[in-house]
């Protein structure tokens, strides 16, 4: 009976030689428990998407004027929560912030995650995905697309040479010496892999900010800029990094609750939301800026009064306020105030918001921006994803939750989890 | 994206835009091709054993990893950082002084001693610790005579199917003869040199420090959470502990005590 | 052997659609799908999903009860064209010597960011693979391939049309050659004048001279004018963006 | 993996099948003293025939003129029953692709062999060689993989047009070669 | 063990390298890439020799010439022919989609008996038969032609003549509507020159959307300058209303009303050139009926009197129906009133029968009707045709497309599908000339299908009657005419007759007797059939006018009903997308569109090819034009 006790919460042995001694994880039937739903949401994502190649992209409920839906919004939004990967990577490697070596490991899978993800979905999106090569044979160097996909296809290459010393740490494969060496010496190289992460994040996050800017045809996303760069390519890339750090906040406090572990010191928490709050707190005052520049003189020129961006159903002024204010501004003040900081309720909050104001933005430059008529004749459209859409999204966030959980379960993500588990158990003795 | 590709037209644009991406390109490869050429030339067995104890040294917490002189008090609270390699450590001599070469045994912090003979050689051999810790009737996988062995080097494995424990080899040499647990000692091994430097071993006073330090370990890794930690009662550990605490987390246990994250 | 490459000077074609003739009749879409090889609507399509390259849009000014029928199609933008600068792999071209844009379903990759760019809504996806009735696919243009499902197709001035003049021309040796859309053959009205802008005489330079265009703020540069004697038309062409409705949309 | 990629691959990805008929330029040129375009003609508004029909080649050919087996395979099998050849045509291009032999030839002044090569001379007609993927005719890519250093005739795919255009400063849009 | 295993991953991951060195990865990325732009499920593009052939459009009965582009003798596109005497280098939309027709998906290429499928010849073997039986039974046959005055219409009385009580109908069309009645009243055919006219009203029609030849109707409005001027009296504001330079928006139903106001003005004012019409109205009664101010009838009424000759043009629509027998004769007699010399007297077609309108022809009557082929791409629904039928009556019917018609008849005979056999053109009925021409088939019929004239003479045959003649027999009796010009287009000719110069001189005019509409209690709106010419006709629309109503909002398609934003809002729907349409005999689910130009308290239910009949069945077997109606939430 003992020895079933002690396997009940503890992994099968032969499960137990893949996870490093030090790490307690929960027993591998719990384990596979807690994948199964996320599983199921794979396969119903891999099964519309299955359709949505197979008989084509009739399946979903995009339209001609509403080419860009659910799944570009989602991959504009991952990719921009996943832009804690080349911050957080930056700011350790290149700024030297120690205490971020805690975050690294996940901020790098999450990052991972993210535009892997995004890369898939956009594989479904795309029509013809065998002609994608097409891009890099013949590139049109003016356009924005572009160089998203340039920059993300070298930054995914990267983000995958990142993940793979983590990969490699694990206790099994450590065991193979070449392996040993070679996460050894990229150990080594990280500093060079984080340089070129962060330049090639700056240009594609902000590409992809650009894809709205360039916009002449569509007075809602149109802006002016400095050199070939509209200003929303320099509010994309604030935005991502200002948002980045929180998201890895986020998902670690998440696993913490899921896995009910200490696994972060709070410090390293308070260094994440101060650089969040500090660069919210610049964004929302060049979005203001931009904001205004683009509402009195820009769409002026074009023609478009600005009043009437709002005048239509469902997008009233209200979405401009909780994008800048409410959204924006508030979880700046938050993130901002050490006192505020301090209590986790408020910093998770506040981090909350900040996500879901540059979600809202993103979501509003994708479909607002096709809802707005721009022929005097037509109509302000409203569209409804699907369930092939909607499947296929959440299979993407599946896919991202279960390469998460395999990662925190078979690699040593934190490096403090042990002496915060030991420190716990002495402190349980004290307490 | 090729000069002889249609639609290629050498504008100031294209020049930018592709060269930037050809250097990012090149210098991802480079990196990576730097590190496969480091890992090439680091493969050699001596450089693994060091990089494999570097990097397992590393996943230590901080309360694994004490100085010898803050066992002994000279450094108190003074974390290692050089897996626990005292003959490279900068200011051993600040803190050791001229204390007199130990004799007898001379103990590795994984638990694994070493015994000079009047011949020359070494006889290796597994503490009484950590042979409680490991149990009776475990089985051992002693390296054949004759392979070469680097200090902190995995010496032989010990332990029960499924839970292996990996033992460190204290001192470099080349085995000669293998022992038993009957015999009391499980290697006998000869050094490079007739006397090499044995300071990253604990010896005499900082051995005996250290070995109660290791008790109150064990001790506390045994407690189940929210015990009392109790006064030493000098009381003699059971012989095979494994089997007397079967619900511990011996995997853990092991990992801890043996050094191996 | 190097032939004599003396260049034709490089024409701009241009059109000039008289909305006050424009009878709303729709004989122009169904012989501008017939010439481009468009199929018939899948059962499911819509208006939001099908593919009319040339669009009959019925527009109605409240105030004077005035109706007009506006034909939209590819305007085929001249000055930093919207769809080209953003297509990421060159599908897109304006092509130097025509002036018309040329959208390759070879090349496209049906990621579909043209159509976002495009303001005048010219631009139709091919949300289903094409399919004609057993039988049907013997009444296909031999000049025209059709498109498969999954890429973007658009009006080009009907280059079939072109490519057969310029074959004809060829005969006799010569590069110059006239030709004229399908829409613009098919119109009872003559509503619709073709020809080329760079040429002054010309009447489609001539009658462009008075007339407006749309989205013409916009600075793409459409190359195709309309021509109107009622004063509501034209404000409601030089309008960007639509006026917002008490309670919007159809419905 | 590399002689298998050499030269496995190209075998395995082609299908060869044999002419239905057999024909010998070699013969007809010097020995009828035929050029190309008695046979290979154009009509009216410049749409080039292409391969001659039977009933075009009954017209010397409405009795046995010579007396390889080739001929009377072709009179037995074709030319009796009024049959049409059905030729499997080396230079076939996709649909999407429109050559207009009027332009090259009767504008553009140029010879067959320029993009054909020696087909003019060829003695016998070679297996008919199609890309089990595209559906193509191996003359498009090339005989060799790597399509470095093709003589003319040996390629007709996109870069070996537009290295021809590029040679000769004519400009051709996109739509000039496609539709 | 490990160390094997792991020298297999080792090479493994050694050849994955050199994969890339090899062109096995770049040929099949480009194969692929080739792969997808020529799809096997693409059909490939036809090639071969470019023709033009000449024949003449059969969608309608106005016989528009047409010059088909083709390729290996197979059509794939058409083009307007300039310079002919009908169409003057016009077509309308359904012209440019015909060559397409025989390969619809609805192509009936086998017989029909009562539903199931037959072969051709048993179907025809079974007409036979009725018609036999009928013949000995001495019952009541009526052949039902949708274009009369063709060599074919001609053969078909013949083969009547040997069946004692036979009537030959033809259904109601607009082009026929004022001509017919015109005619009737000088005592010989009579017609409209629109190249006289220079002011033209249109009460009820579409005149500029589908009337006659469409084509040249468009041709002569676009480029009238100051010289015709069109006035339209319709409720809605239809594509006619929004063209012409006057839009009166008349209450629905009160067309009657309309003209004898105008012929009340007219008389009253001592502008007419006869006699009025017994019940014309005063001003004041008019104005009350139509909801119009007084002065607008006046401006009208003596617009047409002071602009030069003067056509007043009725006929209802070919999809909501002709408008009931007052309204007709009021506009008729507005024409006799006005005495312009834009009506002019035609010369009959030598080979012309008087044919008998089906709505004259008393109920329960006919016992068998041979239903033509031909289509005039007006609706004839399924009540109207039932209650001229005995209760045991059989429907023979000649079609090549599947349609709600063919599938409810007895026996259904596959004929030639438009532009599949040699077929006869006609001017419409309206024409001020007669012409008369042959449009040659452009592709060749599937075999085991018929031709009209074939049918007919099978028909004959089995009655062991005389044979009923062939189409050639028409081209000389106009030759011996030796009048009129003939045009050759290719190998399709048409001949047109010339002016006739005699006058019209009418009896005096009949009396018109105007009902009350009757406003059915708990049905507060009016529900009118829309829609537009071949939507609900006997043959259905070609394939790419899918263009035109279920891809783009030109026109109105199936299920659709729009109704004015007002009354949507009074009714509480303003929301609403879907709905219920009831009247008092038959309800149906519509999708909502609100639209400014229908008339308030008005709801227009789009009849639609198959669609049409559950629409049709909405109105009752009364005339169908308007029936009372109440929309529900859905």
């Amino acid at each position: 009976m003992a020895d079933m006790v002690s396997t009940l919460n503890r992994p099968a042995v032969a499960d137990r030689e893949w996870i490093a001694r030090a790490q307690d994880r929960c027993s591998t039937s719990r384990f596979l428990l807690w994948l199964t739903p996320w599983t199921l949401l794979l396969a119903a994502g891999l099964y519309a998407a299955y359709l949505c190649l197979r008989y084509g992209l009739h399946q979903t409920n995009m339209d001609n004027r509403f080419v860009f839906g659910l799944w570009i919004f989602l991959d504009l939004a991952i990719i921009a929560l996943g832009a804690g990967a080349f911050f957080t990577g930056f700011l350790l490697y290149i700024l030297r912030w120690k205490e971020l070596k805690a975050v690294i490991a996940t901020a790098v899978i999450v990052g991972f995650v993210c535009y892997s993800g995004a890369v898939l979905v956009l594989m479904v999106d795309v029509g013809q995905p065998v002609r994608a090569w097409f891009t890099f044979w013949h590139p049109n160097t003016h356009s924005m697309l572009t160089e998203v996909t340039f920059c993300i296809s070298a930054y995914l290459v990267v983000l995958s040479i990142e993940y793979l010393p983590i990969l490699l740490k694990n206790r099994k494969l450590r065991k193979v010496p070449s392996f040993l060496v070679f996460e050894f010496e990229m150990h080594k190289l990280m500093p060079v892999l984080a340089g070129v992460g962060a330049f090639l994040s700056f240009f594609h996050q902000g590409s992809l900010g650009g894809l709205f800017g360039v916009l002449r045809g569509q007075p809602f996303a149109f802006r002016e800029g400095f050199g070939i760069w509209p200003t929303t390519f320099f509010l994309f890339i604030l935005s991502a990094m200002a948002v980045g750090p929180v998201f890895v906040m986020l998902v670690t406090r998440l696993v913490e609750a899921v896995t009910s572990k200490r696994l972060v010191r709070p410090q390293v928490y308070q260094v994440l939301a101060r650089t969040s709050g500090l660069l919210l707190t610049f964004y929302v005052l060049l979005k203001t800026i931009d904001t205004l520049v683009w509402l009195n003189s820009t769409s002026r020129q074009a023609g478009y009064r600005p009043w009437e961006y709002y005048a239509w159903e469902p997008f009233g002024t209200w979405i401009l306020f909780a994008e800048i204010v409410l959204l924006g501004l508030l979880p700046a003040l938050i993130l901002l105030s050490p006192k505020w900081r301090a209590r986790p309720g408020w910093m998770l909050a506040g981090a909350l918001l900040a996500c879901a104001g540059v979600v809202l933005n993103r979501f509003v430059l994708t479909i607002q921006t096709l809802a707005l008529p721009t022929l005097p004749f037509e109509q302000f459209l409203t569209y409804m994803p699907n369930w092939q859409e909607t499947a296929t999204f959440l299979g993407v966030i599946a896919y991202g939750v279960i390469v998460y959980s395999l990662s925190y379960r078979y690699l040593s993500l934190f490096p403090q989890e042990k002496e915060l588990a030991r420190e716990g158990k002495e402190a349980s003795h004290v307490s | 994206m090729f000069p002889n590709v249609d639609g290629f037209h050498w504008t100031f644009g294209h020049i930018l835009f592709l060269s930037i991406f050809f250097a990012v390109l090149l210098t991802v490869g480079f990196t990576a091709a730097t590190a496969l050429a480091r890992m090439m030339r680091n493969l050699r067995p001596k450089k693994v054993a060091e990089i494999r104890w570097h990097t397992e040294f590393e996943d230590l917490p901080a309360s694994d990893r004490q100085c010898r002189h803050a066992l002994t008090g000279a450094a108190p609270g003074r974390v290692c950082e050089n897996g626990f390699e005292c003959r490279h450590c900068a200011d051993y001599p600040k803190f050791s002084g001229t204390a007199p070469e130990p004799q007898g045994r001379l103990y590795h912090r994984g638990h694994t001693w070493v015994e000079r003979q009047p011949d020359g050689t070494f006889l290796v051999g597994l503490d009484e610790l950590g042979e409680k810790l490991i149990g009776a009737g475990a089985q051992v996988e002693l390296p054949a005579p004759g392979t070469r062995l680097a200090s902190h080097d995995v010496a032989w494995r010990m332990g029960k199917p499924g839970n292996t424990v990996r033992l460190l080899a204290p001192v470099e040499g080349e085995v000669v003869e293998t022992g038993s647990r009957e015999k009391g000692w499980y290697l006998r091994v000869k050094p490079e040199s007739p006397w090499p430097d044995l300071r990253h071993l604990l010896g005499g006073a900082a051995a005996a420090v250290w070995l109660d330090r290791e008790m109150e370990r064990v001790q506390a890794l045994l407690a189940p959470a929210g015990m009392q930690p109790t006064l030493a009662d000098g009381g003699v550990l059971v012989d095979d502990l494994p089997k007397a605490q079967p619900e511990a987390d011996w995997h853990a246990i092991h990992g801890a005590m043996f050094l191996e994250p | 052997m190097n032939a004599e490459t003396v260049e034709r000077a490089p024409r701009r074609y241009g059109m000039v659609i008289d909305l006050d003739r424009c009878s709303g009749c729709g004989a122009c879409m169904v012989a501008c799908s017939a010439e481009n090889n468009v199929p018939p609507a899948h059962p499911q399509a819509t208006e939001r999903t099908g593919i009319t390259l040339l669009r009959v849009v019925q527009v109605k000014d409240a105030a004077s009860r005035g109706v007009a029928f506006i034909p939209m199609m590819c305007q085929q933008c001249g000055d930093d064209t919207p769809c080209m600068t953003v297509c990421p792999q060159q599908a897109v071209e304006v092509d130097k010597l025509t002036g018309v844009v040329e959208q390759m379903p070879q090349r496209c990759l049906g990621c579909r960011y043209c159509m976002t760019a495009c303001p005048f809504q010219a631009r139709f996806f091919n949300w289903w693979d094409p399919e004609w009735p057993a039988g049907m696919e013997t009444t296909l243009n031999p000049g025209a391939a059709p498109r498969m499902r999954g890429v973007v197709e658009k009006c080009d001035f009907c280059q079939s049309r072109m490519h057969a003049a310029e074959d004809k021309a060829a005969m006799e040796g010569s590069r110059e050659f006239e030709y004229t859309p399908a829409c613009v053959e098919a119109c009872p009205t003559r509503a619709i004048v073709f020809g080329d802008l760079n040429d002054p005489e010309s009447d489609v330079s001539r009658q462009a001279r008075n007339s407006f265009r749309f989205l013409e703020r916009l600075g793409t540069g459409p190359k195709v004018y309309y021509r109107s004697r009622r004063p509501w038309l034209r404000t409601l062409a030089s309008r960007v963006g639509a006026p917002p409705k008490k309670e919007n949309g159809n419905g | 993996m590399l002689a298998a990629g050499w030269l496995l691959f190209p075998a395995l990805l082609y299908t060869s099948t044999p002419q239905p008929a057999q024909f010998s330029h070699q013969a007809h040129g010097e020995a009828a003293g035929l050029t190309c375009d008695t046979c290979h003609g154009f009509t009216a508004e410049g749409r080039f025939a292409g391969i001659p029909t039977t009933e075009s080649c009954a017209g010397c050919h409405s009795g046995l003129l010579g007396e390889t087996e080739s001929e009377k395979h072709f009179f037995a099998n074709f030319v009796e029953p009024g049959r049409e050849v059905n030729w499997l045509i080396y230079s076939r291009q996709p649909d999407n692709v429109r050559f207009s032999h009027a332009r090259h030839v009767q504008v553009g002044k140029m010879e067959c062999a320029e993009c054909h090569g020696p087909h003019g001379e060829s003695e016998s007609l070679k297996a008919f060689e199609r890309n089990r993927i595209s559906g193509y005719s191996r003359d498009i890519w090339g005989p060799r993989m790597l399509r470095v250093g093709l003589k003319p005739g040996q390629g007709m795919k996109m870069d070996d047009c537009m290295a021809c255009h590029r040679d000769r400063q004519v400009e051709a849009g996109c739509l000039g070669c496609h539709r | 063990m490990t160390g094997t295993r792991r020298n297999l991953l080792a090479f493994g991951g050694g050849a994955a390298a050199a994969v890339a060195f090899t062109p096995i990865p770049w040929k099949l990325l480009d194969d692929v890439s080739i792969w997808t732009q020529n799809w096997s499920w693409i059909p490939p593009v036809p090639r071969g020799e470019i023709t033009v052939k000449h024949s003449a459009c059969t969608m309608c009965g106005a016989g528009c010439g047409v010059q088909a582009h083709c390729v290996g003798g197979q059509p794939f596109g058409l083009a307007p022919v300039a310079g002919h005497p009908l169409s003057h280098g016009g077509l309308c939309a359904l012209a440019y989609g015909a060559h397409q027709m025989p390969y619809h998906a609805r192509r009936l290429r086998k017989g029909l008996s009562r539903g199931a499928e037959v072969a051709p010849d048993v179907a025809l073997a079974h007409a036979v038969e009725i018609l036999r039986d009928a013949r000995d039974a001495r019952r009541v046959v009526a052949v039902l032609d949708e274009r009369p005055g063709r060599m074919v219409s001609a053969m078909y009385a013949r083969l009547l003549g040997g069946l004692p009580g036979s009537v030959y109908l033809t259904p109601p069309a607009p082009e026929r509507a004022t001509a017919g009645i015109l005619s009737g009243w000088a005592g010989r055919p009579a017609g409209f020159d629109f190249e006289k006219a220079r002011t033209i009203l249109s009460i009820g029609t579409p005149l500029l959307d589908g009337f006659g030849a469409a084509g040249a109707l468009l041709a002569l409005w676009a480029n009238r300058e100051d010289r015709v001027r069109f006035l339209h009296a319709e409720p809605r504001q239809s594509h006619t209303a929004a063209l012409a330079d006057r839009w009166i928006a008349i209450r629905p139903g009160s067309e009657a009303a309309f003209a004898l106001g105008l012929a009340g003005v007219l008389v009253r004012d001592g502008l007419a050139k006869a006699p009025a019409p017994y019940g014309a109205f005063s001003l004041e009664e008019a104005a009350r009926r139509t909801g119009l101010r007084p002065d607008t009838i006046l401006a009208v009424a003596h617009e047409l009197a002071g602009r030069g000759p003067a056509l007043v043009i009725g006929g209802g629509d070919p999809v909501s129906g002709p408008l009931p027998r007052d309204a007709e004769q009021s506009i008729a007699a507005l024409n006799v009133l006005l005495g312009s010399e834009a009506v002019c007297p035609r010369h009959p077609l030598p080979f012309e029968r008087p044919a008998t309108p089906l709505l004259d022809v008393p109920d329960g009557t006919i016992s068998v009707l041979i239903a033509d082929a031909a289509s005039n791409g007006c609706a004839l629904p399924e009540a109207v045709l039932r209650r001229k039928l005995a209760n045991n009556a059989q429907i023979i019917r000649l079609s090549a497309f599947q349609t709600t018609a063919a599938r409810r008849a007895d026996v259904v005979v596959p004929v030639a599908a438009p532009s599949e056999a040699l077929e006869e053109v006609t001017a419409p009925a309206c024409n001020a000339r007669a012409a008369w021409g042959l449009a040659p088939p452009l592709v060749e019929r599937p075999e085991g299908v018929y031709t009209v004239p074939e049918v007919v003479a099978r028909l004959a045959e089995g009655c062991q009657m005389p044979a009923p003649g062939s189409i050639d027999e028409a081209s000389e009796a106009i030759q011996a005419l030796g009048r009129g010009s003939t045009f050759e287009f290719g190998d399709a000719s048409i001949w047109t007759d010339s002016e006739d110069s005699g006058q019209l001189e009418f009896a005096a005019l009949p009396e018109i007797r105007l009902e009350e509409p009757s406003l059915a209690d708990g049905f507060p709106l009016t529900l009118m059939p829309a829609g537009w010419r071949g939507a609900a006709a006997a043959i259905p629309l070609p394939p790419l006018t899918t263009k035109l109503y279920q891809e783009s909002e030109l026109r109105p398609g199936a299920r659709e009903a729009r109704v004015h934003p007002a009354t949507a809002r009074d009714l509480g729907l303003a929301r609403q997308s879907r709905a219920t349409a009831e009247t008092p005999y038959g309800s149906a689910a519509v999708s909502l569109r609100f639209d400014e130009s229908v008339p308030p308290g008005v709801v227009e239910v789009a009849a639609h090819e198959d669609d049409a009949a559950r629409v049709f069945a909405l109105c009752g077997d009364t005339c169908w034009r308007s029936a009372p109606a109440r929309l529900r939430r859905s």
